[in-house]
């Protein structure tokens, strides 16, 4: 579904260039959810932005469905790492999940149902009347979860999307995913620092190395599914993933066959 | 292709519209033969004649230019420079006390409506006549944009930049110097564009009473002597001024305010 | 915040103010420091605006002078902003026209005024022309700066969910800009509502404040006339200003909130 | 608008191109006439519907003119014989008023240095407007003591802050006419320093009506209506001093009682081609024509 | 040193109020580190702006070493959880950085040797000349705590200071944390919803519950110092401590005495 070769991003030029993406090779299939894992300013707010189109990168190609990314795709949704300022300010919380849902068609009533309907999924039940400005910034991030689930997309992109809130809600929010997900075969993309979600949660755990970015290890979790909080973070497989996971993270190599 | 010729058409680019618009004001007029709208070549001629014939040891510029456009200049730079200076000042002080933008708003929003003539006698009476005059009924008239574009950008400061402030304990003129101001300075910026063209505008209406030269005096001077050509000459030479302190302007705002261009640079 | 009302103290304090400024400008006429020939008394002027409110030909000339003013507002208002979103958001097109707007830019609204008398034969499209002409400024430039303020992550947001430029303009960048349009409206007002007098002032016509002003010029007692006019002028300033504030604070009470407006 | 029908059909009957006029007018007693012939209903006896519109001068009205807003309009000679050489095509339909002695004095702060016009030398003077009327009249007195018109420095000031101005000592003598003249004299003492209205300038033309040639060319009939009309209101305006005192007040914020004592013009009844000519002959001589303009061709008839 | 005592706060009136803070007590003593944890939304960033005096309480007072907080108390810093909207954009990092220091008294070149050595504990180390918007949300979140750190206050306030950054950096965070704690003997207050971080880093955890906040509980973490990533995670009082904050937090009160 979606294929990234050779990626390759340079902000700016000249002696204050960053060199940010060096060359990403990266292939999703239709469905699947990929976990990002990496060191802070590595590049992943990166990668996920020149998939969404949002910025145009300095090398390499992105085709989805095999169309060429050149501007943002169709029926994508993108929760931002800087939720707070991704929130309309002058439209109360309702209304900045429903927004979105004019493109899919639906009528006023509709839009309204289903985005009080994605607020209570994401435990903002009764919220909806309010600004995004009123709200903790655990809430305005969820606000933002509750958009782009609402939105129902076929290419889901999260960054850091569970970061501000508690451990309770954040399993709950992982579990709420994974619920939608199936439902509606989305692909999704999610980036992460805790490197037990991205094992909870993916399909596929990618880990980036660090500036430039590229891809040093991406490991397959064959996990048995439904997954399930207690039990599936018990099983041996995930505990053995995980620290692989965090030795890549670490810069450590676990076997020669992970290193790019 | 070289730098130089790449610089050309750079220039050349942007200011294509130019000629497109002088030809078809020609033509335009040229057809319409009606005196009081001359074609920019009885124009042109006509301001080489008032302005530009003079001796070349003077870069050819004459008397009455020598005398006239740099009194002029004069009076819009110390006018519009003390608008800043005061409208910034007061504008801020406005927008970061309610207490003090209660008591002066309404006189500010009366002053504001009030046309620059009518305050001529007021000026007369207080200050000397001549500069001293022009260059207050220039600020009078100026001051507002500055005044309120400061005012609301100084209130409209992102909360969360004031309260890093006072948690970090802040002094007032740090707080000032480098969070309200900085973050006002868009709007600032706003204001002083309007004022610098406004500045050129009231120029002219404070050489309309009592005055001997200036720009503004010409143009009157022009204007009773009906001399159609000569009026029109004059007020292109206020545009074309306008457009050079513009683009100072515009030149220096991206220097200060270069943060802001690449900070709010969209992908 | 105190627990009166914000309103009652507005007033209360804005009155003291005004008060302030009236004993001042008293005091200075009455030492001499102001020459009462050369400025009339404050109390002789005040007093002078309080007899025309009683003046039927006056409000005649004030209702006149609104009209005008309205409608070149409006038209202004509607012509800037639509020309500072089209500039705003497509670079080329900013760049062809700036140096055509910069050079129209300066040109005083008052030297235009004998030329606007030559194409209208209609008294009150000169006005609303004059008045146009002058009042879209601000708010055009207001809009444009207004425009480069807009974050662009809230772009970016509504951009990811598939909206076209169009969208993103009219659901981001227009209401987050909207309250520094809103000052440039304000300032676009005051502007309005001078040229209207100008032009009148300058062009004559059978009604309006300007004309007032013109047919007291004859008097021995013109400066009064005229400074008593001009507080007229102020008021509805002050007025028109109010109302502009209070619909912003309606409108943008978001942008309020997330600022630090009550602070 | 028309409102009696009757009288539109009076007006057709006569044939008037046009019935409907808008006239411009100063808020002075030179269009006292104007006035006088609307409020008598002079001009309704010739089937006109005549509406006066206050102007703020002649070079405003005189643009007014050719946009087509004003359709004649009061306007000082003066102005009217720069515009002609300037190439506007104007015409003169009515003489309205003509200087009388003491109507437009220099007039000097209580106390003043300067106790003839050949004091003025180096001295500043305001005037309502330069290369105008004022300028002229205070020139030729000039040059009647001996002195040019560079040898004092004119200064632009409205008429309502002369006195202001003479007062601070920013101008030493200030060209002023009525009402201002009486108000300054009683208010701050001012002093008469010359009348202007003597020798070249006595009884000088100051004001009339003029429209462009265009329309004179076009409404002959109109024209001649107008003309009969304002001809009758000038001779009561001459004859009874009693009817312009009644109508200034109407039309200016000058009142009643200053009405009665002020100094004012005459108000000739005929249209004269040598009185204008004088104008233009004095113009001519001081440089403000740069060359000679016959009076005859601005009149209506001849086509200029 | 710091004492609440029966902090109220209610948001708004009317029908649209919220009764964020209902009656906190709480009572620091100099030289601890408070962690304070609690669902997502119960008030814990209100608490903290209160501290602060950003935000005038509507009930219960705040007194800091004798005198009550009214307005900001002096030789304070906070990390706050918006921190991108914390950073001037009109500044490069290094001055964002440096910029507070002037109220220590600190000439040009020490405020910039100060700015580059707290960009350098944070791994920032050549930032300091980009502006904040160059930098990746981590790097953004690591320069408000550099800038916090720098200021050295005796009163630090951090509202979830290590959310975005990768588990490596933020395990090198909560340790430089606790390095300078011990090193300046500052008063920290810290809030996190990472259970494991608050026992680790924290002298005592408070656990707040949900709207309007209480605290529910407020336990003394004794475990050995100096602390260290590994040793103290496997101590099994560490690991006790963790289920009892676990448990708390999700409403399951452990023994009748923590409840409030
Ligand atoms: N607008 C920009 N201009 C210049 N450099 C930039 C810009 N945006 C990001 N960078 C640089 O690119 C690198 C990668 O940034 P990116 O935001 O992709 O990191 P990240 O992996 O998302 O990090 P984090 O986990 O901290 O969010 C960083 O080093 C950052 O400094
Ligand atoms: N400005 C405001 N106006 C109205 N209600 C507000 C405002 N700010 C916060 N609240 C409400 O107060 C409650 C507590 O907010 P607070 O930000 O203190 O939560 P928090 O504990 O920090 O949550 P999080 O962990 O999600 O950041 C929330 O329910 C929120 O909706
Ligand atoms: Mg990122
Ligand atoms: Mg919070």
């Amino acid at each position: 579904m979606l294929e990234i070769s050779n990626l390759d991003h340079t902000y700016g030029s000249g002696p204050g260039a960053h060199h940010a993406l060096g060359g990403i090779d990266l292939r999703v299939t239709q469905g699947e959810l990929v976990c990002i894992v990496g060191p802070s300013g590595c590049g992943k707010s990166t990668l996920l932005r020149s998939i969404a189109g949002l910025l145009k990168p300095t090398g390499g190609t992105i085709t989805l469905n095999g169309t060429p990314v050149d501007r943002t795709p169709d029926d994508l949704a993108v929760v931002f790492q800087d939720y707070s300022r991704s929130l309309f300010p002058w439209m109360s919380v309702g209304d900045n999940v429903a927004l979105p849902l004019r493109r899919k068609g639906m009528d006023r009533g509709q839009r309204r149902a289903a985005a009080e309907e994605a607020l209570e999924q994401v435990g903002l039940a009764g919220a909806s009347g309010k600004y995004p400005w009123q709200l903790s910034g655990g809430m305005q991030q969820r606000v933002s979860i509750a958009r782009a689930l609402a939105y129902r997309p076929s290419l889901l992109l999260m960054d850091e999307p569970f970061g501000s809130v508690d451990a309770q809600t954040r399993e709950d929010l992982e579990d709420l995913t994974l619920r939608v997900r199936n439902h509606h075969n989305m692909t999704i993309l999610l980036i992460t620092h805790d490197i037990d979600e991205s094992v909870y949660v993916g399909d596929r755990v990618v880990v980036l190395a660090k500036a430039p970015a590229t891809v040093v290890g991406d490991l397959r979790v064959d996990l048995p599914g439904p997954r399930d909080q207690i039990t599936t973070r018990e099983n041996p497989a995930f505990v053995h993933l995980r620290a692989e996971v965090g030795r890549l993270v670490r810069g450590m190599r676990s076997h020669p066959a992970a290193a790019s | 292709m070289t730098a130089a010729a790449m610089r050309f058409l750079r220039v050349a680019g942007r200011l294509w519209l130019v000629p497109v618009v002088l030809v078809a004001w020609e033509v335009a007029t040229r057809t319409a033969e009606d005196i009081f709208f001359p074609p920019p070549t009885v124009i042109a001629s006509r301001m080489h004649e008032l302005w530009f014939s003079g001796p070349a040891q003077h870069l050819w510029l004459t008397e009455g230019a020598l005398e006239n456009i740099p009194t002029s200049l004069g009076r819009i730079f110390s006018g519009w420079l003390l608008a800043g200076v005061i409208g910034i000042a007061l504008g801020i002080m406005l927008g970061r006390s309610e207490r003090f933008s209660q008591f002066v708003d309404p006189i500010i929003q009366f002053g504001r409506a009030i046309p620059p003539p009518a305050l001529l006698p007021l000026f007369l009476a207080l200050f000397a006549i001549g500069t001293q005059m022009q260059v207050a009924t220039i600020v009078f008239g100026i001051i507002w944009p500055i005044l309120l574009n400061a005012s609301d950008g100084a209130r409209h400061v992102d909360r969360l930049h004031l309260e890093t402030a006072s948690a970090f304990g802040f002094s007032r003129g740090q707080r000032l110097m480098r969070v309200i101001l900085p973050s006002a300075m868009p709007k600032i910026f706003a204001g002083l564009r309007l004022s610098l063209s406004l500045a050129l505008i009231l120029m002219v209406i404070s050489e309309l009473v009592g005055s001997t030269n200036g720009i503004g005096f010409q143009l009157l001077d022009a204007q009773r002597s009906y001399d159609y050509p000569g009026v029109w000459g004059s007020i292109v030479l206020l545009g074309v001024l306008g457009y050079v302190l513009n683009t100072a302007f515009l030149a220096a705002e991206r220097r200060i305010l270069s943060w802001h261009r690449t900070a709010n640079q969209t992908t | 915040m105190t627990g009166r009302s914000p309103l009652s103290s507005r007033l209360l304090c804005g009155a003291a103010g005004v008060a302030g400024l009236f004993c001042v400008m008293e005091l200075a006429g009455r030492s001499g420091l102001i020459d009462p020939i050369v400025f009339p008394l404050a109390s002789t002027v005040v007093s002078r605006a309080a007899a025309l409110a009683a003046d039927g030909e006056f409000l005649a000339d004030v209702a006149s002078t609104l009209g005008a003013w309205a409608a070149g507002l409006l038209i202004a208002v509607l012509v800037a902003v639509p020309t500072g979103f089209l500039l705003g958001t497509l670079p080329r097109v900013e760049a062809a026209l700036r140096p055509v707007l910069e050079f129209l830019r300066p040109i005083p609204s008052v030297a235009l005024i004998p030329l606007a008398l030559l194409l209208f034969s209609d008294r009150f499209d000169m006005k609303v022309a004059v008045i146009v002409y002058a009042a879209w400024w601000p708010v055009l430039i207001n809009t444009m700066y207004g425009l480069k303020d807009v974050d662009p992550l809230a772009k970016e947001t509504l951009r990811s969910f598939g909206f076209g430029r169009m969208a993103v303009l009219w659901r981001v960048s227009l209401p987050s800009t909207a309250p520094f349009i809103a000052t440039g409206v304000r300032l676009a007002a005051a502007i309005a509502l001078i040229l209207a007098i100008s032009a009148e002032l300058l062009a004559g016509g059978a009604s309006g404040i300007g004309t007032f002003i013109i047919e007291a010029g004859g008097s021995p007692d013109a400066l009064e006339y005229i400074i008593a006019a001009t507080i007229w002028a102020g008021i509805i300033g002050v007025v028109s200003n109010s109302l502009f504030t209070l619909a912003e604070r309606r409108l943008f009470h978001w942008h309020l909130a997330r600022t630090g407006g009550t602070r | 608008g028309s409102d009696t029908p009757t009288e539109t059909t009076a007006a057709n009957a006569g044939g008037l191109e046009k019935t409907e006029l808008t006239v411009g007018a100063l808020p002075i007693p030179d269009a006292a006439s104007l006035y006088i012939a609307n409020k008598r209903g002079f001009f309704k006896e010739e089937g006109l519907t005549v509406t006066i519109e206050t102007v703020q001068g002649g070079a405003q009205a005189q643009q007014s003119l050719m946009g087509g807003s004003l359709d004649a309009t009061q306007t000082n000679y003066v102005s009217t014989f720069l515009a002609v050489s300037a190439g506007n095509k104007l015409k003169i339909i009515s003489d309205m008023y003509q200087a009388t002695p003491n109507s437009f004095n220099l007039m000097v702060p209580k106390g003043s240095d300067i106790k003839t016009p050949a004091d003025l030398k180096g001295k500043k003077v305001a005037v309502n407007s330069k290369k105008n009327i004022g300028t002229l009249a205070v020139t030729s007195v000039l040059k009647a003591h001996g002195l040019a018109e560079t040898d004092v420095e004119f200064l632009e000031f409205p008429f309502p802050e002369m006195a202001g101005k003479l007062q601070q000592g920013v101008v030493d003598a200030a060209w002023m006419t009525e009402p201002h003249l009486t108000a300054v004299q009683k208010n701050i003492g001012a002093t008469k320093l010359a009348d202007t209205m003597t020798g070249p300038t006595a009884d000088f033309p100051i004001a009339g009506v003029v429209v462009t040639e265009d329309f004179a060319s076009k409404n002959p009939k109109t024209v001649a209506a107008f003309q009969r009309a304002i001809a009758k209101a000038q001779e009561i305006a001459a004859a009874d001093r009693k009817a312009v005192e009644e109508i200034l007040p109407t039309y200016t914020k000058i009142d009643a009682a200053t009405a009665a004592v002020i100094t004012l013009g005459t108000f000739p009844t005929s249209l004269d081609e040598t009185r204008l000519q004088r104008v233009a002959d004095l113009m001519l001589e001081q440089g403000y024509l740069k060359s000679a303009i016959s009076a005859k061709t601005i009149l209506p008839g001849a086509s200029g």
